[in-house]
């Protein structure tokens, strides 16, 4: 295990104390935690607040920013952090109007979440969640935990957080972040696994010409195990499940996120890219804006996904609205 | 029964011990159909909960799992923490009061504890979860009239085996489906482990 | 081999049309080159082209844009593009006021780029040049061809395209492009190696419990080989080569830039920011700003490299001005 | 020597399956005391060298010497497409006019090009480098009075291999400094291919 760290457990905490040391007059650190949070506050604004395990960077103390998150609490790797943090975060980001929890959908987050959300309410805090789903290598199913959430989530901050430094009111960021998670929709795949700091061995096992369709982003198993195609294929089979979801249709005007999971060079991602947006065209569909880069990573996994979010007019708004946080 | 609150604490540090000594077993599990760090966020959940009780001072044995509640919470994270959170909780709750736990009490707090589990995971039995540990577990205290710990042993080892047989609909092995059925849950491993270690205090006095 | 690509000699080709198709509106391909430029053109502003090899995304065409440049030429995988090539990136960056062409300090780039300014002032068009040499792992020799231009081209880029945005004169660009030359040292390091598509095979060997101190951005060697150290020992091994320079003295100003080779995630620059950060507050320095991400990577080379600028007012004003480039 | 247009066509073509065959060769050797890309840039550049000479026609070899100087130029990239565009573009102006290139005119041709390669690379022999095949194939030619192929081949395989004993001072191999002693420089060997493979023109019609 190659990783430039100094002891596994200690990866997050200075992880953290280097954010806010490379950005100190934007972020600080909460004392005795792990929750990086905006410097600024603005007297009203609607607080967002997301995190989860760590291991995602940028996310989520890089979309900490003015337009983005107010605060983000970062857990140990791969492990949702635990209530008390959240609820520093959420203390933290509360100037009145109220706090929105954009949680991804693991069993993990969503109960810490849940918990601090609890605890919120039992302080006065007013406190909204949403719960984000986009990635549709899972079955969707209630009766099981339900499709995961991945690289769409950052388009949940980006909308959540751009309409909130509008002065817009709790429940209308609530409700943009919803319509986000209804037609947002992502699919992932990976060349290679991650490795946990403090586990120290290889998520799971590739063969030299082997990729896995659908795979999360901690190393959770996909659809298929299949010989390594051409990107051309690979960018195929990403759209492909996204489309037949039904969300997106000839006319839509939409946003591309094509996301590195960490070790995949930008020169694939935007190969990559090049075939997607080729799709999109012949799908009759309009492509107002694309990001390519590490939005949403899984430590030094090698892979990518592909996040589709349908626009309508009031998130092209939003979405073209400044952003200063350093990881967007 | 009549666990008193050095009894308690005890637990907690017995339990410590055992889980920095099945670290990686239970990491290794948690790899096979989970993230791979059951182990590390129990590791480092319990080593905080016994550093905080051995440092506080207890009148009883629910203000000491309180404390132990509000330190698993806050520091195995992850799926585990909110669940053996909660589940700490009721135990300390249900027996608020009392200067030490009688097996009815006991009885009862495990069967408030084991609600809690299902109401936070939103999960129940044959999920494939701690949850079938524990359910089974506390099913069979509810018919017992005394501690009988070689017998705890065997039912909580029993109860962990069969998760193998078990599909997961919850937590991170869901995404496995059937790839799931053959392996061991991590958090029905840790269950086992946690009442092993009280069910062996509960020996060495003599029960 | 495990890449997202299609077949390894069109991997340039398809990278540059993958960057046009994801921001259509802001550049645009040259036809029948690999040469990105601004769509808009401001008259009269200075033009600031840089390139070379590819693989170092988002060098150099992910730099193109406001404040920053107005041609990226991409050449071939670590092979610096021909004359021909550069020659029509100066063209399209000339709108009357001359062209400044920022080139890394290595034999191919420095004779390509120099038979192109040569072609484009025979054809009436005003050239100047830098030559970024920051690797302070070579030894600074006339003798040889000296030291290597890494990542602090990237603030070259920086300075120079947000100058050249106020409408200043080639004379006065050129000057501030060469002042950040004088006052920028870097120093990198490798832990794994990268492969070039059409080559197939690793660029050299390190053991699994060994890293190379000194490493350039092709596989070029280092100083010394040696066993992996924990992030604050490198840290310190990075920086320690770049204070004996005597460029930055106490209560100097710096920017900073901790920058990952292409498979390094995130997490790990931000625990060696964390230590840099401590070692130059130490030394009395002033951090008045600091970068930390994939700047100029190595393919899948994991590692990272250091980088530190001597800011004096005009430069930090510089540095601070708005940039609309995707990669920076 | 009197080479005619045709053959002159004949020798980029020839050097151009050459270079296709050597490709891995030349790019292991530029891979142990470089980047690992000068067989790919070779075989790229003659690649099209070869068919924007095979599409054209030419009255004079100094004409279809431009054409192959101007893409190699573009087509080879990285150090060596400057320089071995450098030296066509010398051996194009340097037999300007002429209708079939004569020895005395191959040689002065030769000794320009040589000379432009210095001034391009800022580089001497015995920096390790093609110009230490160049230039010793050079000073041999200037004392010869015909062309000898097999003598030539000798010269050039003896040049390329001193490269061998040589410390590099330019290019990427520069920074290997004493390491880079015992390793061949990769373009010394692509230029005993490209006059090897001119050499065996001149045999094959009995010189
Ligand atoms: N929804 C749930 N209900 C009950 N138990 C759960 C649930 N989700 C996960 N678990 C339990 O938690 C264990 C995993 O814990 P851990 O690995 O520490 O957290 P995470 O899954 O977040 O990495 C599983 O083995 C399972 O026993
Ligand atoms: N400054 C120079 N002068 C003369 N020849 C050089 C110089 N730099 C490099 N070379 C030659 O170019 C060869 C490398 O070419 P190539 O690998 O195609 O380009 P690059 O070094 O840019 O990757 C070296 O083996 C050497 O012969
Ligand atoms: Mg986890
Ligand atoms: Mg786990
Ligand atoms: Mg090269
Ligand atoms: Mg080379």
């Amino acid at each position: 295990m190659k990783k430039l760290i100094n002891h596994p457990s200690d990866v997050v905490l200075e992880m953290v104390q280097g954010i806010v040391a490379a950005y100190p007059n934007e972020v600080e650190l909460l004392p005795d935690t792990t929750v990086i949070v905006r410097k600024q506050k603005t007297n009203g604004k609607v607080g967002i607040v997301s995190g989860g395990g760590s291991g995602h960077e940028p996310a989520h103390a890089g979309y900490v920013g003015k337009g983005m998150l107010d605060a983000a609490v970062a857990g140990e790797a791969f492990t949702s952090p635990g209530p008390d943090q959240v609820l520093e975060a959420i203390k933290a980001a509360d100037s009145g109007a109220g706090v929105l929890l954009v949680i991804k959908n693991y069993s993990g987050d969503v109960m810490n979440f849940e918990m601090a959300a609890e605890l919120a309410e039992a302080e006065g805090i007013t406190v909204e969640k949403v719960i984000v789903n986009d990635d549709v290598a899972v079955e969707d199913s209630t009766y099981t935990t339900g499709r995961r959430g991945i690289a769409g989530t950052i388009f949940v901050h980006k909308i959540a957080g751009a309409l909130a430094e509008t002065g817009a009111s709790l429940q209308e960021v609530h409700a943009a972040a919803e319509k986000v998670v209804q037609q947002v929709r992502s699919m992932g795949m990976a060349l290679s696994p991650c490795i946990v700091p403090g586990n120290g061995k290889p998520s799971f096992v590739l063969g030299d010409n082997e990729m896995e369709m659908g795979m999360g982003i901690h190393g959770e198993p996909g659809l298929e195990r299949e010989e390594l195609k051409s990107a051309d294929e690979v960018a195929e089979k990403l759209l492909q499940p996204i489309l037949e979801e039904g969300v997106f249709k000839t006319g839509d005007h939409v946003a591309v996120m094509v996301n590195g999971l960490g070790a995949t060079p930008l020169m694939e991602l935007y190969i990559v890219n090049r075939k997607i947006q080729e799709l999109l065209k012949e799908k009759g569909l309009h492509m107002t804006k694309t990001y390519v880069g590490n939005y949403m990573t899984a430590f030094e996994m090698a892979g990518c996904s592909l996040t589709l979010l349908r626009l309508d007019d009031q998130l092209y708004e939003l979405l073209q609205a400044p952003c200063d946080a350093p990881g967007f | 029964m009549n666990l008193t609150t050095q009894e308690t604490i005890q637990w907690i540090e017995r339990a410590n011990s055992v889980f920095q000594e099945k670290k990686d077993e239970l990491t290794e599990l948690d790899q096979v159909i989970g993230d791979g760090d059951h182990g590390i966020n129990m590791a480092r959940g319990f080593q905080a909960a016994a550093e905080k009780l051995q440092a506080g001072s207890y009148a009883t044995p629910s203000d000491a799992l309180k404390d132990a509640a509000m330190t698993l919470l806050s520091k195995i994270g992850g799926a585990s923490g909110p669940l053996y959170g909660s589940a700490f909780l009721k135990l300390s709750s249900s027996t608020k009061g009392a200067e030490t736990i009688s097996f009815d009490q006991f009885k009862e707090a495990m069967s408030e504890a084991t609600d809690s589990l299902k109401m936070r995971g939103k999960a129940e039995e044959s999920d494939k979860t701690m949850i079938d540990v524990w359910g089974p577990f506390t099913a069979y205290l509810q018919v017992q009239s005394d501690v009988q710990p070689d017998e705890w042993i065997e039912k909580l080892a029993d109860a962990k085996e069969k998760t193998k047989d078990m599909q997961a609909n919850k937590g991170r092995a869901a995404y496995y489906k059937e790839k799931s059925v053959g392996h061991m849950d991590a958090g029905a491993a840790s269950t086992y482990y946690l009442f092993a270690a009280l069910a062996e205090i509960l020996k060495e006095r003599g029960e």
